[in-house]
């Protein structure tokens, strides 16, 4: 019964505890260890929540009322979906906070703080079924991003963080229009006022007002994912945010973006979806292609890998809006695949960065001899970006490209083409850093390999074989629950 | 009686126009106080006698001679007056002419379109019985509301003139910058 | 023209309010503008009495005796300002140089 | 049986992550020991599974082993399973046998390198993603090995990544030939649409049912994916950069089964192409276009390698030829001595390159004859078979079947076949007589070794004999072969002018070599490379290369380069600039002047006044 | 005339108590004593409110309306003059023992006048509850004796003040003229056809309100006076000031149909426009942080006047909401400043304050953050009652621009939190020294814990002053007892 919620609380509640051990001694290794038993009895709990099932796709439910006026409720739901994006939040977070030690020098009690509450927001978007909820949880998720982007960023930090901060609150407001257009439109309708996310669901789909609410929430999650022309934040956010934290942006917090488009932009109003549809998928092939070509030209690692994950994006968005179910699925895989290899491609850039002082390409180079297996684990990695099949990314390109080719040829084959663009950057990448005669030149200069950092690329680099050789369980428990699966439901719970 | 009461009304907005336009602040308050005496005597004519009364008591009286005060204690000269001519010369007088046109045709234009008042034929002026009633019946409150309002603005003039004669005034720093320490200063004395 | 039609009692109130405005913006001497305040308070007094003969009520004049009596202590408390200002320094009382408090 | 098809992959893929794991720490000489362990191991099951195939009850059918369940969504399901029939049969053999040979040989060859684990790492991926390419019983299989292929093509390329050059030849082989794969990728995706599956065996089954323009398509798409792999026209300017790998890679991969890939695939596919006439003229087209245009840029290359990667492209370009004139056998049986004798040149060069301190320019070698007999005969075999001598070669039987079947399609083909057989006889012979004869320009240093000599030795001996398996109806009936892979292809059609054709396609390349000798005869004077523009354009590919340059990566590099900032993020910019903008206009109002103050809010009312008048 | 009206408790109290201040000054100064005697005034005055009579005087005319509106306004107001009362003490500028007893009489003064604005229903009681508020202001924003910039201030308010107060009387006069009328808006249930002059000087009256408000274009002295002025009494500009004059202007436009689209609900959506656009736009480009704050309050007006222009189930509720969010927020930042850094006026000056007064600093990013209408603070749920409000009365465009006006004020109020967060910058003004920090008094801290517990807990938990907010609020406040004009 309280699963879920402590899903949301117990990382908040373990941040919390790691920032006062973290006042207390001023020492890192506590509050690190822990976040790392909330990390671990998080995943116990997941473990737990995953055993969960229940009829109709839904696996869980929690609903108590809280601002009874508006008919407001803390009211959580959890369906396949919600649980692979659960268990991918985790995964992302054990890198961020394993590697931390490393980077977070200054009041690591804090960043432990701020990262896991921002992973508490995330569980949170992830679980929550009422529409306010929900936009409580996607502003608040932010709020501690902010936080680590400003206190552990780079030299441009300010800059960036206020870029982030404009655009996604901006975009938020614009949801917090739709959502209460939808509710009062729900209010004309049926006289009841109501965020229920499943209540809301057949006015959604009806109403004749449905575009441009869906446009609201279309926009914020294209800024959040981020689509296209909505990326402008993004590059300079992952460059200048420590790397825990563009792990963490790039992982998982993007990816709410298209947590969203699937369950609310998508499942609340599939005509209008529908409608929009084909602009954008124009628009996500636009900017496979783009940033494909874009990242090529970057001089700084991040913003490279930045720009190739814009690019892949595109794919998650392709899937989504082909409406169909192969390509909700690939793009579910997709995702978790495309979190695990730009995490551990952020990973590597970090530690790069940390060894070397650098992460201009072009101060870099040759890197191979001095850092064999992390450069083995480059390769994977690029690899995995440039679509190899057998990686998991593969599937979930694969997959959405199958579902744009059912609707749009034409778009199928330029997405498709963004694999050549991305096999450009990603090779790019491996050539600038890894190949080449060594800058860094000596024998061992850059230090020796450090196990925990192995470690993660190693889990990254089986999960996502796994995930590319055996998907189908993973696809399998994907799919998205349709709302309507538990309107009778909810009319109990009310 | 109603060519009375334009040639008043125009009497007084003469007047108002030299006051605004004079250079010297005191043909300015005298313009002034003529206004303010046709404007009694439109008073009158419109049948408020208190109130012209009150207007010659008050504002004549008072107002303008406190105004007359401060311009002799300011002891404005001639450089002034020459000072003032140039301020008020070429353009700075379009614009706001332009918008104070505006706001008199339009103004107009709703007194024009204004309904058909409802006019009290021959009805008497409304003398100091009436409005003492009226102050001190349906009124009350007000005026006893208005008595804090002459409090707020006693206790406030009485504030601000009282540092006038003492050296409270912090200098100022050459680059217009005010100094923390020299607020420090000025204030602790 | 009615001798009663309180119009063209209006009428002058609008035009010496409008004059008064126009001395606002216009003078750039602090006394001038506080002069031209004054002269629309007055208008707005004229209007009053003017709106009060139309109903025969008294309440227009009550509200003139309102309107004297916030004329007499924004008068008291902005000649008190200036001769500060003057105490202060501003020898000219223009209003329009010297500004600190700008942007 | 069947449990043991799929060691056939996991046996070197096993080596692979082995060698991977061991992170470099294993000595040299465990290291080659474990390879040819793994490799001999991949072979002998590769043959065993071939023997009891042929003697078993499907003999004639094929063999299905489901691994598991790859993914299933919606209405579309993918498995990974294997298939065993004749052709993938032929494949098999050709890439376990040659495979193992030429890691034999590598293990010799880089014996002395210390990231021989690495090499040996990315090798054994390379055969285990070749097996599961020919093996594979599903399109998306397939294509797993086809990326698994470049990915190591790739790595290989660029395995000294000391060095800058091999670091972008590396990455321009896998850029070109990811072109073609995502056209194959898109033809991957237009059959998924159609048949729901990527299962060979349906496809093939349905397309007959399909609408042609769709089939057409995808037909385009899949030899568009080939033909990119197998070099070929346009698609072709990766392969001579490719040879920056080490020796044995070229051998290996870019000439006995990579790049032949693509050869498979359409016979793989030859069901759906018969279906599309069009394609099929297409790929003839495309192959007529490379065979001449490799063999005349093969004329005047000075790089060993860099004419025996022309020639590849030229020999792959009659395998297209062959493709598209519907000679199945013929394009396979070429394959498959084409494999032989090119690995064989590809190591006699190896162990050239090896002895004369890594020097590849054919014009600084010379005389090496003697000091390197064996090589040299090796060499000289695989050269005969390359240049088709009659009879006793392996290559002038496959060259032959060839061209006798492109006469009976269109007379142009076979006379553009037979004027590249002309030119081949002349450039490897050029090669050969430059190299082995006259004055010796660089002395051989160190003695090659045994286990090099071993799969010399061996490869020779089939270059010389491997081609009596199948021969023209005029010297012997003898068609083992064609019988061979008759269940897949059906019967070999009759054909006309056998004689004939074939006395002239005997004599052209002796003719050829005749020249070469003439030519590059042992002189006085050290032979040196023409230099005239034509020829400096012909080396340099026919000025493909610069052509794409200019054309592609130039302005694909520079224009990202310019807009490295993003327009779009300007634009964002722009908006904000906006927003300050407005932020100081709005300070500005604030002059600080009351009067100017005064008169906003008169004007304020006055508008506010005009609305209500 | 056998009419009646109410004399709210607040106006009672505060009135008597500024005598009993005045006597208490006259008879012996001293500011401790006096300030303590300020506080108890309009602690008392917050107390009668609650208490369930009022006076009630026959024979008069309705003046005040004994409403939940009324009273709710009017708390919010006290309340604020209390945290104002408490910011101040201390306060260096009016630590002057020989000047600091007035202060607090006139800071009683200016909440007397705010009380009797918010429950007016009369042109004259409005109009004198706005002049009493208007000349308490003059003297207390030109309290800074030390510095020209106060009188400077004080000027331009006055003037502009007079003028504004000028158009205001002869809105009221033409509307009198037309209706014979001074209660709120009666020319509307007079007249049927909407007469021409009345609308005039509806139109006057909004000037005159817009311009206490502070709304675009009548907005261009809150940045002057703010900066002029001393901490609290910007605050008591920013926040107690307009708190009054919304409740009034809400009770005189309560009788409008704000749905049909006549001049001055016109003007009302231009002016909201542009305050939403400009106040942010100014805001953004300010350097020092009490002018950036004038922008915000600018934008924050054309904020609540969506909430205004949205008649329906949620307006006035939501605008009550708000307006309890906005003085909390601003009221938290002027304490912040009053406590922290009193001459800390530059936004650069406020480099690394998270390490120098960690708290103070994370309170302060709170009630910014309130501000911008993040969650979880209490900003944010107001906000979204308003977009609720509008929403709910089709107010799409207005809502589209105040997502504009937002989203730049996003960026103002993260770079002062940035600043904050930020070390100073090395370079940039070294040869400015940064003004002294301080700690505040017991009681400013205990005011800010207050402040920011609130903004998070009502942010969290919005649910029971929604409720009451709601209850007390239910039907849009009348204008006043149904009595004859």
């Amino acid at each position: 019964m309280f699963a879920l919620p402590a899903l949301i609380a117990l990382p908040f509640l373990g941040g919390l505890a790691a920032w006062l051990v973290g006042l207390r001694n001023g020492s890192a290794r506590l509050p690190w260890l822990v976040s790392l038993l909330t990390l671990l009895l998080e995943a116990l709990l997941l473990l737990g929540v995953t055993g969960m099932t229940g009829g109709s796709g839904w696996r869980g439910h929690f609903a108590m009322p809280w601002i009874p006026l508006f008919g407001i409720d803390f009211r959580l739901d959890m369906d396949g979906l919600s649980l692979v994006m659960l268990w991918l939040n985790l995964a992302i977070a054990v890198p961020v906070l394993l590697t931390s030690s490393r980077e977070i020098k200054e009041r690591p009690g804090l960043y432990h703080f701020l990262t896991l509450a921002t992973i508490a927001g995330i569980n949170g978007v992830f679980l929550s079924t009422d529409l306010f909820l929900f936009f409580f949880f996607w502003e608040l998720m932010l709020l501690p991003m902010f936080g680590v982007l400003l206190i552990w960023g780079g030299e441009h930090r300010a800059r960036a963080t206020l870029k982030f901060f404009i655009f996604t609150q901006g975009s938020g407001l614009l949801m917090l229009l739709s959502i209460l257009a939808l509710v009062f439109v729900h209010v004309q309708e049926t006289g009841q006022l109501t965020f229920n996310y499943f209540a809301l669901a057949g006015t959604g789909a009806m109403s004749r007002a449905a575009f441009p609410i869906m446009l609201g929430f279309l926009i914020a999650f294209a800024v959040k994912l981020p689509i296209v022309p909505f990326h402008a934040w993004a590059p300079e956010v992952y460059a200048e945010a420590p790397n825990g934290g563009t792990i963490l942006l790039a992982g998982i917090l993007g990816k709410t973006g298209a947590f969203g488009l699937i369950r609310f932009v998508f499942e609340l109003f599939p005509a209008a979806s529908a409608q929009i549809a084909p602009v954008v998928m124009a628009f996500a092939v636009v900017g496979i292609l783009y940033c494909g070509w874009l990242a090529v030209a970057q001089d700084d690692m991040k913003r490279l890998v930045a720009y190739s994950s814009l690019s892949h994006l595109g794919y998650v968005v392709l899937g989504i809006f082909s409406g169909t179910r192969v390509g909700m699925e690939g793009a579910v895989v997709m995702m978790v695949a495309h979190g695990l290899s730009t995490s551990a491609i952020f990973l590597i850039t970090g530690f790069i960065e940390e060894r070397t002082g650098t992460r201009d390409m072009r101060r870099l180079g040759g890197l191979w001899p001095a850092m064999p297996q992390l450069s083995a684990f480059a390769m994977f990695f690029a690899c995995a970006l440039l679509g190899l099949p057998g990686i998991g990314d593969f599937v979930g390109e694969f997959l959405t490209l199958l579902a744009t080719w059912h609707v749009n040829h034409v778009m199928a084959f330029f997405a498709a083409a963004g694999s050549v663009l991305s096999s450009i950057y990603a090779l790019t990448w491996m050539l600038r850093v890894f190949y080449g005669p060594p800058v860094f030149a000596g024998e061992a200069p850059l230090g020796r390999p450090v196990a925990g950092v192995m470690w993660t690329l190693g889990a990254a680099t089986v999960l996502l074989l796994v995930i590319g050789f055996f998907p189908q369980p993973l696809l399998d428990l994907s799919a998205p629950a349709a709302p309507q699966q538990i309107v009778s439901l909810a009319g109990g719970a009310r | 009686m109603s060519i009375s009461l334009l040639l008043y009304g125009l009497v007084a907005i003469c007047a108002t126009a030299m006051v605004i336009t004079r250079t010297a602040a005191v043909h300015a308050l005298l313009y002034m106080v003529v206004a303010l005496l046709a404007l009694a005597c439109v008073f009158d004519t419109l049948g408020a006698p208190f109130a012209a009364l009150l207007e010659v008591i008050v504002y004549a009286g008072a107002i303008m001679v406190l105004f007359v005060f401060v311009v002799m204690m300011l002891n404005i000269g001639s450089p002034a007056e020459q000072r003032e001519k140039s301020w008020l010369s070429g353009g700075i007088w379009v614009v706001p002419s332009l918008l104070a046109l505006g706001l008199l045709v339009t103004l107009l234009i709703g007194l024009r379109s204004g309904a058909v008042p409802a006019i009290v034929q021959g009805a008497a002026p409304i003398g100091p019985r009436e409005v003492g009633l009226a102050l001190y019946g349906p009124y009350i409150l007000t005026v006893e509301l208005s008595s804090f309002l002459l409090l707020a603005g006693l206790v406030s003039a009485f504030h601000i003139g009282r540092r006038i004669g003492g050296a409270g005034i912090a200098p100022l720093h050459p680059d217009g910058v005010h100094v923390g320490v020299n607020e420090h200063r000025g204030v602790d004395r | 023209m009615n001798p009663n039609d309180p119009g063209a009692a209006l009428a002058i109130a609008v035009v010496l309010f409008v004059l008064g405005l126009l001395g606002v913006m216009v003078r750039r001497n602090l006394l001038f503008m506080l002069i031209s305040v004054e002269i629309m308070l007055n208008a707005a007094g004229l209007a009053f009495i003017a709106a009060g003969t139309r109903y025969h009520m008294a309440d227009g004049q009550v509200m003139f005796l309102m309107i004297l009596a916030y004329a007499a202590a924004e008068a008291a408390v902005g000649l008190a300002i200036v001769l500060r200002m003057h105490a202060a320094g501003r020898a000219t009382l223009d209003a329009d140089t010297g500004n600190r408090l700008k942007g | 049986m069947t449990a043991l098809l799929p060691l056939v992959i996991l046996c070197p893929l096993a080596v692979s992550i082995i060698l991977l794991l061991s992170r470099g720490a294993m000595p040299a000489r465990a290291t080659c020991g474990l390879v040819a362990l793994g490799m001999g191991l991949c072979a002998a099951i590769a043959v065993t599974e071939a023997v009891t195939f042929l003697t078993g009850p499907a003999s004639t059918g094929a063999l299905h082993v489901v691994l598991w369940n790859w993914m299933h969504v919606g209405g579309f399901g993918a498995q990974f399973a294997l298939t065993l029939d004749r052709l993938s049969l032929v494949m098999m053999l050709v890439v376990s046998v040659v495979g193992f040979l030429i890691l034999l040989y590598a293990c010799a060859y880089m014996i002395d390198d210390p990231d021989i684990a690495r090499f040996f790492t990315y090798m054994t991926l390379f055969v285990a993603s070749m097996e599961l390419l020919v093996l594979s019983s599903d399109l998306l299989g397939v294509y797993v090995g086809w990326e698994g292929v470049g990915v190591c093509s790739y790595l290989l390329v660029g395995f000294w990544y000391h060095e800058r050059p091999n670091a972008l030849a590396a990455r321009k082989a896998f850029v070109v030939t990811r072109i073609g794969d995502a056209l194959f990728l898109v033809g991957l995706l237009l059959l998924a649409t159609g048949v729901g599956r990527l299962d060979i065996g349906s496809v093939l089954a349905i397309a007959p049912m399909a609408p042609r323009p769709a089939i057409a398509l995808g037909c385009f798409l899949i030899l568009g994916g080939a033909a990119a792999k197998s070099a070929m026209v346009p698609l072709q300017t990766w392969l001579p950069d490719a040879m920056a790998g080490p020796t044995p890679v070229s051998a290996l991969i870019h000439a006995a089964t990579m790049v032949t890939a693509g050869v498979y695939l359409i016979a793989r596919l030859h069901a759906m192409f018969l279906l599309v006439p069009g394609i099929m003229f297409l790929c003839a087209v495309i192959g007529f276009i490379t065979l001449l245009l490799a063999a005349g840029a093969a004329m005047v290359q000075t790089d060993i390698k860099r004419v025996l990667a022309y020639s590849t492209m030229s020999q792959l370009g009659y395998m297209y030829l062959a493709l598209g004139c519907g000679a199945w056998q013929a394009a396979i049986f070429h394959l498959v001595t084409h494999a032989i004798f090119k690995a064989l040149l590809f190591m006699g060069a190896g162990s050239i390159i090896l002895r004369v301190h890594h020097e590849q320019d054919i014009f600084r070698m010379g005389g090496l004859r003697k000091s390197m007999p064996v090589v040299f005969y090796a060499f000289l075999a695989g050269a005969a078979a390359l240049a088709g001598l009659p009879l006793i070669s392996a290559g002038y039987f496959s060259k032959e079947m060839i061209l006798t079947s492109a006469y009976n399609v269109a007379p142009l083909f076979w006379l553009g076949g037979v004027f590249g057989a002309f030119l081949t006889s002349i450039y490897i012979f050029r090669c050969v007589f430059i190299t082995f004869w006259g004055h010796e320009r660089t002395h051989p240093h160190g003695r090659t070794t045994i286990v090099e000599f071993v799969p010399l030795v061996i490869l020779a001996v089939l270059a010389i004999v491997a081609g009596w398996v199948q021969t023209p109806e005029v010297i012997a009936p003898m068609h083992l072969f064609s019988t061979l892979l008759a269940p897949v292809f059906g019967p070999l059609p009759e054909e006309h002018g056998g004689g004939m054709l074939l006395l002239i396609g005997s004599i052209v390349p002796i003719i050829g070599v005749s020249i070469a000798w003439a030519l590059y005869k042992p002189r006085h004077k050290a032979p040196v490379p023409l230099e005239t523009p034509w020829t400096r354009t012909l080396r340099a590919d026919w000025g493909f290369d610069a052509l794409y340059d200019v054309l592609f990566v130039k302005p694909y590099f520079a224009l990202a380069r310019l807009n490295r900032g993003d327009a779009v993020i300007g634009f964002f910019g722009a908006v904000a600039w906006v927003t300050r903008t407005g932020g100081a206009m709005f300070a500005h109002m604030q002059s600080g002047q009351v009067r100017r103050y005064a008169g906003w809010i008169a004007a304020g009312t006055v508008l506010a006044l005009c609305l209500a008048v | 005339m056998d009419s009646f009206s109410f004399l709210p408790n607040a106006v009672l109290v505060l009135c008597a108590g500024s005598l009993v201040q005045m006597a208490a000054i006259a008879i012996r100064r001293n500011v401790a004593q006096d300030a303590v005697l300020g506080l108890v005034v309009l602690l008392a005055s917050l107390a009668v409110i609650l208490a369930p009579t009022a006076l009630v005087l026959t024979g008069t005319l309705p003046l005040f309306a004994p409403d939940a509106w009324a009273s709710y306004t009017a708390a919010l107001v006290i309340l604020s003059a209390i945290a104002i009362h408490i910011m101040s003490w201390r306060n260096s500028v009016l630590s002057d023992t020989s000047v600091g007893s007035e202060y607090y009489l006139l800071l009683t003064l200016a909440t007397l006048g705010g009380v009797v604005m918010s429950s007016a229903i009369h042109d004259v009681s409005f109009f004198i509850g706005l002049e009493i508020l208007s000349l308490a202001m003059f003297g207390l924003i030109a309290f800074r004796n030390a510095r020209i910039d106060a009188g400077e201030a004080a000027m331009k308010y006055l003037v502009l003040s007079g003028l504004s107060s000028a158009m205001l009387l002869m809105g009221f006069a033409l509307t009198f003229a037309e209706t014979g009328s001074l209660r709120f808006l009666a020319p509307v249930a007079t007249n049927a056809p909407e007469p021409l002059l009345a609308s005039m000087g509806v139109i006057l009256v909004l000037t005159g309100m817009f311009f206490k408000l502070s709304a675009v274009p009548f907005h261009l002295w809150l940045a002057d006076v703010l900066e002029g002025t001393s901490i609290p009494v910007a605050a008591l500009v920013a926040v107690l000031s307009k708190i009054g004059l919304f409740a009034a202007m809400v009770r005189y436009f309560s009788s409008i149909n704000l749905y049909v689209s006549g001049p001055q609900v016109d003007e009302i959506v231009a002016v909201a426009v542009l305050s939403m656009i400009g106040g942010n736009l100014l805001a953004v480009a300010q350097t020092n942080i009490k002018r950036m704050l004038a922008g915000s309050s600018i934008a924050h007006i054309g904020y609540l006047l969506v909430a205004f222009l949205s008649p329906g189930p949620f307006s006035f509720a939501s605008a009550a909401f708000y307006l309890a969010a906005y003085a909390i927020a601003t009221l938290g930042i002027f304490a912040i400043i009053a406590g922290v850094m009193p001459q800390g006026s530059y936004i650069s000056d406020w480099y690394g304050m998270f390490r120098r007064k960690p708290v103070a600093a994370f309170a302060m990013s709170v009630m910014l953050l309130s501000l911008a209408g993040i969650p979880p603070s209490v900003g944010f749920f107001a906000k979204f009652y308003i977009v609720a409000a509008g929403i709910s009365a089709h107010r799409v465009i207005l809502l589209l621009v105040l997502i504009a006006g937002s989203t730049i004020s996003l960026f103002y109020y993260l770079r002062l939190i940035l600043v904050m967060i930020l070390p100073r910058p090395s370079d940039s003004e070294a040869h400015r020294q940064m003004p002294p920090i301080t700690t505040p008094w017991v009681g400013n801290r205990a005011l800010i814990a207050l402040l920011a517990v609130a903004t998070i807990l009502l942010g969290v938990f919005p649910s029971r002053l929604v409720q009451s907010g709601r209850q007390l609020l239910d039907v849009p406040p009348p204008p006043g007892p149904s009595a004859s004009p």
